[in-house]
């Protein structure tokens, strides 16, 4: 593994959070190209490792491997993430529109959704990302590293696509920088 | 742990007005793109009145719900509805539609993320423990008292819930029998006389609901002289014969 | 990699101290001899990457390689409190209700606080201070003399004044079981 690789993978290693390219080059001395080729091919070496990359937007972090979460939950002695299914409802209209305000949720799911809400930040799946440019300037929710680790994602592209044909259409007519309030 | 506190918004399974509707629309293997969803008005008036007890929040919503597949239903079979109607009609459909494609959609996503929950193959970040042994140093006094803050604030409105007692308890089903009893003595009686002096949203949605109940199955008529004028509720035959 | 290998290294990787062979058997569902085999054929392959894996007695872990040292500094640097947001959170809740059970914390987290307290204790920001008096009697944690130093403070006295939405002091809307507000 080249210089820079190493570099880069003992700097998330101590990170206790996750790391911006910027931070990178400042640490390493390298350009932003650099960095951002020598984290592509990170990811790729570490696929077939325990540990994985994990990126949200410009941020990285290394993760365990899904595979290995069996043996990892064994030696922490962690509890499985308990969520209701109306949680998990408001949770994928958060994470599949993100930044989403309730009125989103509310809109999409025709019932109340403040407990769920509340429930998600409490569990740290969600978090206020922003306000929306509106009357009212609603807070926008995102999803969380948290969000990403429980399910076993390396970034939000990777989210589960639904299998219905209007589903997939849903899934493209929604692009993630969708921000606008649903009508 | 917070969960266990959270109050249940799920009534018998149904987490919401777009799930009822959709399960019915499932139960009869139709399909959300071809159905005539003013056709499901019965049936789903027949479910709502099953529930033993609507989730006061979420009540509304029923009632909206409700009220739109009738007017829909209503709009679509009357004879003597206009061009204008029937093109009303057909955009409230459209519109449903469109809300129910979608949280279809929402409720696939959601159930794909709950495989991926079932497999158990989550990842783990590392909380600390850092090989350099580095004494810690240029905490912000500003961030952990921000940090307590957001804290509370969780702890607060997560437990407000718990606060809040329970409303009163009314089925749509009561509500009905109390209404066809009330009319079995007097023969007609106004929608805000059933309402008595300061209903809660609660009282006024399942007693709306009760009569969209008895409408449906012909125990009552219902008069309005215009748009926002108070409701007559009638016993049905009451009126040409009057006693 | 293999599978067992993966597993030890996401183990090491989450590990917050030294994992003995026989905690990795346990985690794994593998047999001591092969647990040892897959640490050797991991050293062996780490050696070139930003991680090594250091032996201890009967106990292993995952260490940052010495090559790797110079961009580790440098990340870490001078402001050398890289502390997660649950960190935080946590470590905000026993500076301001010390001395606080895990329990405590949780309770108004909701959420497990086991892995953040032992990041705590790690770092020596938090400290076991006694035991509270009730059932199972468990571990009151308190801030130490190098949280004070960490956050420029000459004495708990001095942690910021915290208010609600409404105005009240929350250290005092928040009733305390087990120990005395903080004045």
């Amino acid at each position: 593994m080249n210089e820079l690789r190493s570099a880069i993978e003992a700097v998330l290693f101590v990170a206790e959070k996750p790391v911006t390219v910027g931070e990178l080059v400042r640490a390493t001395g390298a350009r932003p190209r650099e960095v951002e080729q020598a984290l592509a091919a990170l990811e790729e070496l570490r696929g077939s490792s325990g540990l994985r990359l994990q990126r949200d937007g410009d941020a990285w972090r290394l993760v365990t491997s899904p595979e290995s979460a069996r043996a990892v939950t064994a030696y922490l002695g962690a509890d499985r993430l308990r969520i209701s299914h109306a949680a998990l409802e408001t949770l994928s209209v958060i994470a599949y529109r993100q930044p989403a305000t309730r009125a989103d949720v509310e809109s999409i799911r025709g019932v109340n959704c403040d407990q769920t809400v509340e429930t998600l930040m409490a569990r740290r799946l969600i978090e206020e990302v922003g306000r929306a440019e509106r009357p009212g300037r609603p807070i926008l929710y995102g999803t969380t590293w948290e969000f990403l680790e429980c399910f076993g994602l390396s970034s939000i592209d990777e989210l589960p696509r639904v299998l219905t044909p209007e589903g997939e259409r849903l899934d493209e007519s929604a692009p993630r920088e969708f921000a606008e309030p649903i009508e | 742990m917070f969960e266990s506190r959270s109050p249940r918004v799920t009534v018998e399974g149904f987490e919401g007005p777009l799930d009822l509707l959709l399960e019915l629309i499932e139960d009869q293997r139709l399909d959300v793109l071809t159905v005539r969803l003013g056709d499901l008005a019965d049936a789903y008036l027949t479910r709502v009145r099953g529930l033993v007890e609507l989730p006061a929040e979420e009540v509304a919503s029923f009632l909206l719900i409700a009220s739109r597949l009738v007017l829909i239903k209503a709009r679509s079979i009357l004879p003597q509805a206009t061009t204008e109607e029937l093109a009303s009609a057909d955009a409230d459909e459209a519109e449903l539609r469109q809300r129910l494609l979608e949280y279809q959609a929402v409720r696939e996503r959601a159930t794909a993320l709950r495989a991926r929950l079932d497999q158990g193959q989550r990842a783990y970040h590392r909380e600390g423990g850092s090989p350099v042994e580095l004494p810690p140093r240029g905490g912000d006094s500003g961030a952990l008292a921000a940090a307590w803050q957001k804290v509370l604030a969780l702890a607060r409105t997560a437990r407000e819930p718990e606060l809040v007692t329970p409303g009163e308890r009314y089925s749509v089903e009561e509500r009905a029998i109390e209404i066809e009893e009330l009319l079995q003595a007097r023969e007609a009686v106004s929608f805000s006389t059933l309402l008595l002096e300061r209903p809660t949203l609660r009282f006024a949605i399942v007693t709306f609901l009760a009569i969209l109940d008895l409408f449906r199955r012909g125990v009552i008529d219902l008069d309005q002289e215009a748009l926002f004028d108070d409701i007559t509720i009638k016993r049905r035959g009451v009126g040409q014969t009057s006693e």
